[in-house]
């Protein structure tokens, strides 16, 4: 555990912070903002509905994108950590077995229209792909891709990124975050030198003069937002209280479904399968959950965490606590999706919101 | 080759470096040498890389791990069960339990499997040099074990008195036993074997009963003593307050976790246990260590 | 009607005949409910009713997290009954293991989900006691008239429709984890000798879960809509459970959550049942 | 994409050869004896049928017939004793009572049902054997291979690279 803090530099390193590059885009341009992505070869990814259902998707066409709504229903992270991939082949002869490394990893990638939340998934993400062992997968990925990230001018219940430190204008993540500041104009903040490249190479930005600012748009969503939660109060509660009567009360109801881990943007933990035939197979790469009673047993049948109620308590000290502790950040960005797909409510608003009011009354006490 | 089949699997332009990172869930290829069944229901292996280069320039400390792979079948962790002195193979010991336990076991030598490693930390070798040491098996635990006994028998001279307790429910079940013989007949190792009561057999000339009991009976000292426990959870339970009573300090008693593991290499979320990743952070932890994390192991 | 049941919660809490009663409470979001465990006769204010209680409680009778804590009163709608018969008839649980407060109801969800219209339990046919107006049971309906559409549709087309369907399938198995019926210790799917239920979300894999949990839900399947309420991506889940449950009773004349006492359908034959398919 | 040279490219080969692939589950004691029968009687039938043979009808689950579409069957057969023949007393009973689930989950899936063929032969019945094998494979024959579940295969993600490597080499 000596190299911790040669990590958690590493991972400071991926988010190279500059000032950004204000600059504006015309709404009726937005569209030749793909189909220049488009021609320029990337493969773009948008949000797309289908019926209810909103999930990122490639697009052909920018008439597919759907850029309404709050947060699609999954998140973007597939693109990058697709839910079922091939990470090598072989194939099986008699006497011999032949490894194929072929993986389809390097097409530059351009993810539009996802929000802010989402793009602050992206650098969270990068500390455990490049921890340690460095996985090409991801950050292979990552690096021929460009992230266009509309700001929020609407929230709903589910949605506390304020909470846990970004903003419904975060530019986290972005390399070009998009925010709506007039009828007609997008402020566009140019964050990196990838963004920059990208909206040269589209020709379709326009200096931004001094007078826009995103600020007055998303001050509405804002104060709607509010504060769900006291973030600073929650690791410290998490550090003394794996053992809790809190635990039990508050996730009992958990079916252990898993739909929070599988729409989150920042759960990340996976399995590897073979699919094989006789004659050859590949190794394979599939999300997996915390949440999921097989996830953790032993080949003896012991299972570690034998219940709903210790795996869902995995998850939070995870993403509170275990993640902070070791990366330096909450592997968390707010955009409530858990709380909003959750077939029973579990909420983890409310869980928060619970530890957060606990704390504050021990520190009274005090 | 389609256009779209080249872009699929060369880098492109847009894609800035192409620095080539490794695919670090790729398998080495390693050749079945030496298969040998020590139990009813365990096998150890030898085993060596099919590429000789590649033999000649791997190198792994005390106590790492590995994936297995069976191809077709899946991937499995177990302890190298080697020394890393040992330069012309490493061995894995296995028990016939799942998926891909049960395919190992129906392969024959000369056969072919993957090898993705060496993972994890190792023995504190040099902190246990100039020590006594205690090794402390039970069962199928004593291939974790095991590499570090050979390692200090290699290197007889850099450590005291070494004193190794294993037991098995059975005397079947006890596992490498022409190294037990062989322990057994040198005069620079202790060496004491138990089964559970009722394990035994007419000819058995062990001990008999339980491993914690056992150790309470040898009473071994802990000046300057490191001990190595491995074995089920049942019996790390019962041995480490034996330990405690003898006056080791947590910091002397080392054990070896075995999460179920997927990548082995800090990704996948499996084996994480407080901010521990055993795969990364162990699998070889302190006693002292262990009673910091939450009980989930 | 919630007044009654908390009133009826807390007698059933204070002189210990039940130590949990499990109903509903507000949830954090708006128009949502959550299952919650009161286990205080204090605490009984807590229990709501309304039209977004959704979820079917019955699940968490053979949960551990739940039944360690004694023996339990379940608030349960007519559809939420069905599935407490079917557990009693598979031996799960004991009818005298258990408190049922059946509550009438009209429907849930705005608009009311699409079990509602063809619900013939709106009073559930077995209680220990029985909150809300009696309804009188709808006759008349067509519990599947949707199935029949479908089939009206070419195989070519039946194929296309779900195979786009189930290629959205991430296989997070959140249908079977929220069906009170799948009660299994270690699913088919879990199992991995041999791998029957490839564990990849592609569509050959999708195919292959999708139809055996609909098979293995074959005669048991109460029509909750839990499956299909829960599924992330939207699949029409129940769509093909009640093709086999229009199956089931063709040939057998059986609908599943109507009698504790009736032998399930797989579990029983006739020497005349039908065979018309077999050559 | 790609897909379509590629399905277009690799049946134009295969066309040529394919044959019909049908796998039959059958029970040990009348079915698998009966075709055992057809064989010894020295009758000639179609060689297109792999069978698998159980301990009884009733162990035929619809796993068993998915999974040999999975890999690769164009058909699948399943036969058992006759009612009132069981040799465990009611298993062919309890089958039959899931066959017709079988059946009509498989059709609502869009199963073409002309492909899934469900019998009672018995020890005695080797020229039925004989005869429902050749009309099985005649009705396949006609209807092609298994083409929807086929796709499914190739998108199989070690499968598809494998065809492209192998236009790669030839």
């Amino acid at each position: 555990m000596t190299g911790d803090s040669k990590e958690k530099q590493n991972a400071e390193q991926v988010e190279k912070t500059r000032q950004p590059i204000l600059k504006t885009l015309r709404v009726e341009n937005l569209n030749d903002l793909v189909r220049k992505g488009l021609d320029l070869g990337y493969r773009v990814f948008a949000p797309v509905k289908d019926d209810r259902l909103v999930t990122f998707e490639q697009i052909s066409s920018p008439e597919e994108a759907f850029l309404d709504g709050i947060t699609s229903r999954t998140s973007p992270k597939s693109v990058l950590f697709p839910r079922t991939e091939r990470i090598f082949s072989y194939k099986i002869r008699k006497d011999e077995i032949v490894v194929e490394d072929n993986a389809d990893i390097s097409q530059p990638t351009m993810i539009f229209g996802c929000r802010p939340c989402d793009a602050a998934s992206f650098p969270i993400m990068d500390r455990l792909f490049q921890w340690d062992y460095q996985d090409r997968f991801w950050i292979e990925r990552r690096k021929g891709m460009v992230i266009i990230a509309v700001s929020c001018l609407d929230c709903d219940d589910a949605c506390f990124c304020t909470s846990v430190g970004l903003a419904p204008d975060s530019t986290e993540g972005s390399d070009i975050l998009l925010t709506l500041v007039s009828r007609d104009q997008y402020l566009a903040e140019v964050m990196t030198e990838k963004g920059e490249d990208f909206a040269e190479k589209t020709g379709l930005f326009d200096e931004a003069g001094a007078d826009l600012d995103k600020e007055t748009a998303t001050k509405a969503v804002r104060e709607k937002l509010g504060k769900k939660f006291d973030l600073d109060k929650i690791k410290p509660w998490l550090d003394e209280n794996y053992e809790h009567e809190f635990w039990a009360e508050v996730t009992r109801m958990c079916i252990g479904c898993g739909i929070c881990t599988y729409v989150c943007p920042t759960c990340h933990c996976f399995d590897l399968v073979d699919e094989a035939h006789y004659d050859g197979g590949a190794k394979i790469k599939n999300w997996d959950a915390c949440q999921f009673a097989a996830f953790t047993v032993h080949a003896s049948g012991h299972n570690p965490r034998p219940d709903q109620i210790s795996r869902h308590r995995q998850r939070i000290m995870h993403k509170y606590k275990y993640y902070p502790d070791n990366l330096g950040a909450v592997l968390c960005t707010g955009c409530g999706r858990c709380v909003r797909h959750c077939p029973m409510e579990v909420n983890l608003i409310r869980i928060l919101k619970g530890i957060s009011d606990m704390e504050k009354a021990g520190v009274g006490e005090e | 080759m389609t256009e779209e089949h080249a872009a699929a699997v060369q880098p492109t332009v847009a894609h800035s470096g192409g620095n080539g990172l490794e695919n670090i869930y790729l398998p080495q290829l390693m050749v079945i040498q030496e298969i040998t069944q020590e139990t009813p229901d365990v096998k150890s292996m030898k085993l060596v890389f099919k590429d000789e280069e590649m033999q000649k320039n791997f190198s792994f400390r005390t106590g790492q791990f590995g994936e297995f792979t069976v191809f077709g079948v899946g991937e499995s962790t177990f302890n190298i069960c080697s020394s890393q002195t040992w330069k012309d193979h490493i061995e894995c010991c296995f028990r016939k339990v799942g998926r891909v336990t049960s395919a190992l076991w129906e392969m024959n030598e000369g056969e072919i499997i993957g090898f993705r490693g060496p993972y994890g930390n190792w023995y504190p070798v040099e902190k246990m040099e100039g020590q006594n040491i205690l090794f402390i098996a039970g069962g199928i635990a004593l291939p974790p074990v095991r590499c570090m006994i050979w390692h200090a028998l290699d290197m007889r001279d850099k450590f005291k008195d070494i004193t190794i307790l294993y037991g098995a429910r059975t005397v079947a079940d006890l596992v490498f036993k022409r190294e037990l013989e062989e322990w057994q007949k040198r005069d620079d190792v202790t060496i004491v074997t138990t089964v559970d009561p009722g394990g035994e057999t007419p000819d058995w000339k062990g001990k008999i009963g339980f491993v914690p009991t056992v150790l309470k009976e040898v009473s071994p000292s802990s000046d300057n003593t490191i001990a190595l426990v491995c074995g089920p959870p049942i019996m790390i339970k019962f041995t480490l307050p034996v330990l405690l009573e003898q006056g080791f300090a947590r910091e002397d008693i080392l054990t070896s976790l075995e999460n179920r593991m997927k990548c082995g290499l800090g990704k996948c979320g499996r084996c994480n246990v407080g901010k521990v990743y055993i795969c990364k952070d162990g699998p070889i932890f302190t006693a002292a260590a262990v009673a910091l994390l939450p009980e989930e192991y | 009607m919630i007044e009654q049941i908390r009133e009826k919660a807390k007698e059933l809490l204070a002189s210990g005949e039940v130590k949990v009663v499990i109903g509903y409470e507000n949830g954090g979001l708006p128009e949502t409910t959550r299952p919650v465990f009161i286990t205080s006769p204090d605490e009984v204010d807590r229990l709501v009713w309304n039209k977004y209680c959704y979820a079917n409680l019955a699940t968490f009778l053979w949960r551990k997290e739940v039944s360690s804590l004694g023996k339990p009163a379940i608030v349960a709608k007519g559809c939420d009954v069905k599935a407490i018969v079917v557990l009693i008839q598979e031996s799960q649980i004991k009818r005298e293991d258990v408190v049922i407060l059946g509550v009438t109801c009209t429907g849930v969800g705005d608009p009311p989900l699409s079990k509602c219209p063809i619900c013939d339990v709106n009073t559930p046919r077995e209680y220990d006691c029985l909150f809300g107006e009696e309804i009188p049971p709808k006759t008349d309906i067509n519990k599947f008239a949707d199935v029949d559409e479908f089939e009206k549709k070419s195989p070519e087309e039946r194929w296309e429709f779900w195979e786009e369907q189930l290629s959205k399938c991430v296989k997070c198995y959140a249908c079977r984890q929220v069906c009170p019926m799948c009660y299994c210790e270690i699913c088919i799917a879990d199992k991995n000798q041999p791998q029957w239920i490839e564990t990849s979300s592609h569509t050959r894999g999708n195919y292959h879960w999708n139809l055996v949990r609909a098979w293995h839900l074959a005669g048991r399947c109460v029509d909750c809509l839990e499956c299909e309420r829960v599924c992330p991506v939207d699949i029409p889940l129940s769509l093909v459970n009640r093709r086999l449950a229009k199956s089931v009773k063709a040939r057998f004349g059986y609908e599943p959550g109507y009698d504790t006492e009736a032998p399930p359908p797989f579990t029983d034959f006739k020497p005349q049942d039908p065979e018309e398919f077999i050559k | 994409m790609s897909d379509e040279t590629k399905t277009e490219d690799k049946p134009a080969a295969a066309e040529k050869e394919w044959q019909p692939r049908i796998i039959a589950f059958v029970c040990n004691w009348c079915t698998y004896a009966g075709a055992d029968l057809a064989g010894t009687s020295r009758m000639v039938y179609e060689p297109h049928v792999r069978i698998i043979k159980l301990p009884c009808s009733g162990r035929i689950d619809v796993s068993f017939i998915i999974k040999a579409f999975e890999q690769g069957a164009d058909g699948v057969m399943v036969s058992g004793c006759h009612p009132g023949d069981c040799h465990y007393t009611a298993g062919n009973y309890h089958a039959r009572r899931r066959f017709g689930g079988f059946r009509d989950l498989l059709e609502f899936c869009g199963f073409d049902m002309r492909r899934v063929v469900f019998s009672w032969v018995s020890a005695a019945e080797g020229k039925k054997w004989a005869d429902l094998v050749n009309e099985a494979v005649a009705k396949i024959r006609e209807l092609g291979p298994f083409k929807e579940y086929q796709k499914l295969l190739a998108e199989d993600i070690w499968r598809k690279e494998e065809t492209n490597s192998d236009r790669e080499t030839g």
